[in-house]
């Protein structure tokens, strides 16, 4: 196949397909001064798609905070680092693979996976942990359970063969993901605080390398379509394949690279592979990179520049060596059998200048391609406010505990997480089944803390306060576990940025999540941004997905979720449990309220973020006087969801008394945020009131743990409903199983 | 004593071991490289967990071409002690150090989790510190686990009590629920849970200290009756 | 009704990358059988089916090639059917 | 020097339980192919290798086989060898 002219690109509108529009294709003339041949109309498409221009919400991302005293590297790097005290810091990062994931789900997943690890050893980390955030539709559809299956499977197939544990995430289930799931992966890294490397392309003359694996046909366009609409059609020929064994042997040979000081700069080859991190090194610099890509090691004979540059395969990096020392990554890659090619030079003349077969085929400034691509203020719709409705409790109390717990978005998840190696590097001390995952430093008394959350219905109902509750949700998590929270990364997953309702509900949330930010004292130091997700022009309820990190000073000092049954079996009688955080009986954007009505119904649940902040810094005080031996703070479900997770975990009983004046339905299954059920010496309660009341937050003793194995509920001293926790076990553990048991692997489709 | 961790291209539980070797025993450990072709300076020796050469083709299968994997055979007919964990246990069936082999698991799921194991034989190098029929917790992480032998052989390790470990609730339909085998002569032990993981009070369970203290113990006291003495 | 013997290969595309070949490639390389190359894994079937005729039976093959034993979006598939001999 | 095209497929033997094949025979049977039994899922390889002359090339292919490409403790393999055509 011949490729199209110059003159034919822009006679017969070639760029379209190329991802550019018109006025951007006209654009790109007036950067270079003249028309773009096929390779660079091809480098200019990727570079200023969505994904990878971030043109929708780059004016919008600019309002999160990203200071603070802790960061050490916010956006705009690889990852985000952060301090942790002791000479130690961590870097770490969430993004999305949601359209690949809709295609061919296991690999879809397992190379989300693969690309944020090299997100993280590019900065020197050692990676220590994934989390994973899903989003499906419900599992009553074959498609669904087949998605499902496959991604968790490609998450394990990934992250369990490079030998990082996956500790923590979550998985929620709504029609609205049904043809549009979301994959985010997240991965956290160890480096010494001053031991960064930086994806910057330095020193004028210093050789560049492609290492890894050998650059192939696949995934080309895989950038430009991830923001088209209707994956489906468009990725079928770009399916990328991960390799982790591959991942695990470039991750070990970068960080010994890395070690030898050798390194100038690094950057891993994600979404538009060669073409993005040659672009995006020169830029950080302010130079320019000169590659011969005859020297490119490739998969495939015959490959064209244009299909070199847009190629996504992966296991693939790009390095700056310092000039004189090019021996050492000759020997390291190549004990490790990997490719390593000497490709290029660093320029100082500002282009991105491509040869080939001894001819010049590219040659653009690299501003053109990085800094000045479009952003655009896209057209915002006003927001009427939120829509107040009555909430009817046509469930009875009893069918919605049971409801809650069996929908599989609050229901056990291990059928998920038993699937993943959450115990591999021997660091783990929290796994997936906490609120927050604890993975402890090598050689140090701590632990990193992390979560993630995002709740798409609060957002849909109210993006700004639904924005606030992500941010605010994820921290608490990290406090629950006794943890000092540091900072946030985040996924925002919106519909399509053309519609002003969209661009409304990005706007608004992102306001909530940088609030909440600031509030907390978590700033921003990484995220990504996935527009698009819609299905048949249908956009998904707005999903920003905040993945938050903490520290946790002394391993004693966590928090579990559940106390420790052989503590509380001496003498069950000595326990109390209590409720801090201003109690609630609004069902406003609750599970119930979608259970009851069929959609989401009324505003956002309650937050108020000092209110929230006091709560985290009073665990924070509670963890270091070890007050309680258990705490879980109250999410989706409400209190009832809390209060039976926690019984059920260490399989005890107990009585829950309501608050005066509140209505019995409401405050069950409120989701107003700023609440956390603990457990309590009876010996220490007085002091723990006082600790509370110092820190100006409410607490109140909620009820008793039991030997007999129910959950009472009392109203005003009386008793007015009792529920076995066998059954409600049953409901929460066999929700998941059950609904996948009814599915033959790897099926994808329905019987006649 | 020293200890050696043979490091395949994709072990990841290679430096876990280790850690747990030095932290439960205190003594020397070194991680060798799988090129090495002589070991003789060990007196024990871990193949790790993992995934060596991605597990593609069959896990193992790869990795026993390794030159360490002969200067093992040849430590392991010397009488020294050689512990397979995981993928070091495929190693050592795929490579004809252990009987049988091991199958992807029968409900085709990776799967991770900390089990209850059954301590058969307490009189091994590697399971004397265990008391008779003791159920210890150790987390299992594997895909293909399921031991495989035939009826001659099955009946051939019950009789020479070479079922080191049985699983409680088996997790994977290992046959007769075996999760770890020992060689003819005793020296030999291949398992699929993770002992390693399984040594500290912060983790899900401390039981696996016991199979590195036996180790070291048989080794130091200088013979297998000393140590069950 | 008669019954036939299927065999089904299926493999990845051409243009997708092959992880597992590339892996068994290179150990066959150490392993001294230095002359391969190209080596693609993919998976084999062998089935049993009952159908009235061979051009029933290949239909059959075909539908159900397409809609599980393959995944069209990376693989191809290719089968050979006989009739089964008691 | 000539070369081969060979095709390697490996699978478990009668007596090692297939969960796969079993799964795979499932799904047919839900999809509506009821009439399959006997499914077995295997391994399919494709490699090409240099050899002088074919016995040479079959001599090499089977120390594959038995050697790397299939485990005999559980599994059993046959191959079909053909000269490449250009
Ligand atoms: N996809 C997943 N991967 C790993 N762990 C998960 C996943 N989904 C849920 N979990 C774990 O299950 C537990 C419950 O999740 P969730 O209900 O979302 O917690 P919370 O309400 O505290 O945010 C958490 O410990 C979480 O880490
Ligand atoms: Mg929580």
């Amino acid at each position: 196949m011949r490729e199209p002219t110059p003159e034919q690109i822009r006679d017969e509108q070639i760029y379209r397909s190329l991802g550019l529009t018109d006025s951007e294709y006209a654009l790109v003339v007036e950067k270079l001064g003249r028309h773009p041949n096929y390779v660079e109309a091809g480098i200019f498409g990727v570079l200023w798609s969505e994904h990878c221009s971030y043109k929708s919400s780059k004016a919008h991302l600019r309002r999160f905070p990203t200071n603070g005293r802790q960061v050490l590297q916010g956006p705009g790097e690889n990852a985000g680092v952060v301090d942790i005290g002791d000479g130690m810091a961590v870097a770490f990062k969430m993004e999305s693979h949601n359209h690949p994931s809709a295609v061919e789900p296991y690999q879809g997943a397992a190379t989300g996976v693969g690309g944020i690890l090299r997100d993280i050893f590019t900065m020197g980390a050692r990676p220590v942990a994934f989390l994973d955030s899903l989003r499906f539709g419900p599992l009553d559809d074959v498609r669904t359970r087949y998605l499902f299956e496959q991604v968790v499977a490609g998450i394990g197939g990934y992250g369990n063969c490079v030998g990082i544990p996956t500790v923590g995430g979550e998985v929620q289930f709504s029609p609205t993901y049904r043809g549009n799931p979301l994959v985010n992966a997240m991965c956290v890294g160890i480096l010494p605080a001053d031991g960064m490397m930086r994806g910057t392309a330095t020193g004028v003359g210093n050789p560049v390398f492609v290492v890894g694996a050998r650059t192939g046909r696949d995934g080309i366009h895989g950038a430009t379509f991830a923001s088209a609409e209707d994956p489906e059609e468009k990725e079928r020929s770009a399916v990328q394949v991960g390799d982790p064994f591959l991942g695990k042997l470039l991750m070990e040979a970068c960080l010994e690279l890395i070690a030898s000081g050798a390194v100038v700069g690094i950057q891993d080859m994600g979404a538009a592979g060669l073409t993005s991190s040659s672009a995006e090194m020169a830029s950080r610099a302010g130079g320019g990179i000169e590659m011969v890509l005859d020297h490119v090691p490739v998969r495939e004979d015959g490959m064209t520049p244009y299909e070199m540059m847009l190629s996504e395969s992966q296991e693939r990096m790009l390095v700056v060596l310092e000039r004189g020392r090019e021996d050492i990554a000759f020997e390291i890659f190549r004990r490790y059998g990997l490719e390593v090619a000497d490709v290029g030079r660093v320029t100082d003349d500002g282009r991105l200048r491509l040869c080939w077969h001894g001819e010049v085929v590219a040659d653009i400034p690299v501003t053109a391609l990085v800094d000045e691509a479009p952003v655009y203020e896209r057209p915002i719709a006003p927001w009427a406010g939120p829509q107040l409705e009555d909430i009817p409790t046509t469930l009875s109390i009893r069918d919605a505990w049971l409801q809650l717990l069996a929908h599989p978005s609050v229901a056990d998840k291990r059928w998920v997480y038993r699937q993943y190696d959450t115990m591999v590097r021997a660091a783990t001390v929290e796994g997936p089944g906490a609120d927050a995952a604890l993975v402890k430093v090598p050689g140090l008394d701590k632990a990193i803390a992390m979560a993630t959350d995002g709740n798409s219905r609060y957002v849909a109902l109210n993006p700004k306060r639904g924005g606030q509750i992500a941010v605010a949700e994820a921290v608490r998590n990290l406090a629950t576990v006794g943890a000092k929270p540091l900072a946030i990364t985040n996924c925002l997953n919106f519909g399509n940025p053309e519609k002003p309702d969209v661009m409304r509900q990005l706007s608004d949330a992102i306001d909530g999540m940088a609030e909440a930010c600031l509030a907390l004292d978590t700033p921003v130091v990484s995220g990504n941004v996935s527009l698009y997700n819609e299905s048949r022009g249908v956009d998904i309820q707005p999903t920003p997905v905040v993945g938050a990190i903490g520290v946790l000073e002394g391993i004693q000092r966590r928090i579990p979720s559940t106390p420790p049954k052989a503590l509380i079996e001496e003498h069950w009688s000595d326990w109390a449990l209590w409720i801090l955080g201003r109690e609630d009986d609004c069902l406003d954007g609750t599970l119930y309220g979608e259970l009851a009505v069929g959609r989401p119904v009324g505003d956002a649940p309650y937050v108020n973020l000092a209110e929230e902040r006091r709560v985290h810094d009073l665990l924070q005080t509670l963890s270091a006087k070890s007050m309680v031996v258990a705490a879980h703070d109250v999410s989706e479900g409400g209190l009832a969801v809390t209060v039976a997770e926690m019984l059920m975990g260490v399989d005890a009983g107990g009585e829950i008394e309501c608050a005066d004046g509140f209505n019995l339905h409401g405050w069950l299954f409120s989701e107003a945020q700023g609440r956390v059920v603990v457990v309590v010496d009876r010996a220490r309660a007085e002091a723990l009131g006082a600790i509370a009341e110092a820190a100006g937050v409410p607490a109140r003793p909620l009820g008793s743990l039991a030997e007999h194995k129910q959950i009472v509920v009392k109203l005003a001293g009386q008793s007015v409903m009792t529920l076995g926790i066998a059954e409600l076990r049953q409901a929460y553990e066999e929700a998941i199983p059950a609904a996948m048991a009814a599915h033959i692997q790897g099926v994808a489709e329905a019987g006649d | 004593m020293k200890w050696a961790v043979v490091v395949f291209p994709g072990s990841n539980c290679d430096h876990d071991a280790a850690q747990a070797v030095r932290d439960v025993t205190g003594d020397m450990v070194d991680l060798v490289w799988h090129d090495v072709t002589d070991l003789a300076a060990y007196d024990a020796i871990i193949l790790p967990g993992g995934f060596s050469y991605g597990d593609y083709l069959r896990s193992g299968a790869i990795a026993r071409f390794s030159p360490a994997v002969d200067a093992v055979a040849k430590e392991a007919a010397a009488g020294k002690l050689v512990l397979g964990i995981c993928n070091g246990f495929q190693v050592l069936t795929e490579s004809h150090l252990l009987p049988g082999a091991l199958l992807r698991n029968d409900h085709l799921q990776f799967r991770c989790e900390t089990v209850e194991l059954i301590v058969e034989n307490h009189t091994s190098p590697f399971t004397c510190a265990y008391r008779p029929g003791e159920r210890i917790r150790i987390p299992i992480a594997h895909g293909e686990g399921r031991y495989y032998a035939d009826e001659t052989l099955r009946q051939r390790l019950a009789a020479d009590g070479r079922i080191a470990f049985r699983y409680a609730d088996n997790p994977n339909g290992s046959v007769d629920a075996i999760a770890g085998v020992l060689n003819d002569r005793g020296n030999v032990l291949g398992l699929m849970p993770h002992p390693e993981r399984a040594v500290a009070a912060w983790m899900t369970s401390q039981d696996g200290r016991l199979l590195f203290e036996s180790m070291h113990r048989f080794v130091e006291e200088g013979s297998y009756a000393r140590a069950n003495a | 009704m008669k019954t036939y013997d299927v065999e089904v290969r299926v493999w990845l595309k051409p243009s997708v990358f092959d992880p597992q070949g590339h892996a068994v490639e290179q150990a066959l390389h150490t392993l001294g059988f230095e002359g391969t190359s190209e080596v693609r894994v993919g998976k084999y079937m062998h089935l049993s089916i009952g159908a009235a005729d061979e051009s029933a039976a290949r239909k059959a093959v075909e539908e159900m090639c397409e809609r599980v034993l393959s995944n069209p979006v990376m693989e191809t598939y290719a089968y050979e059917l006989k009739e089964t001999v008691r």
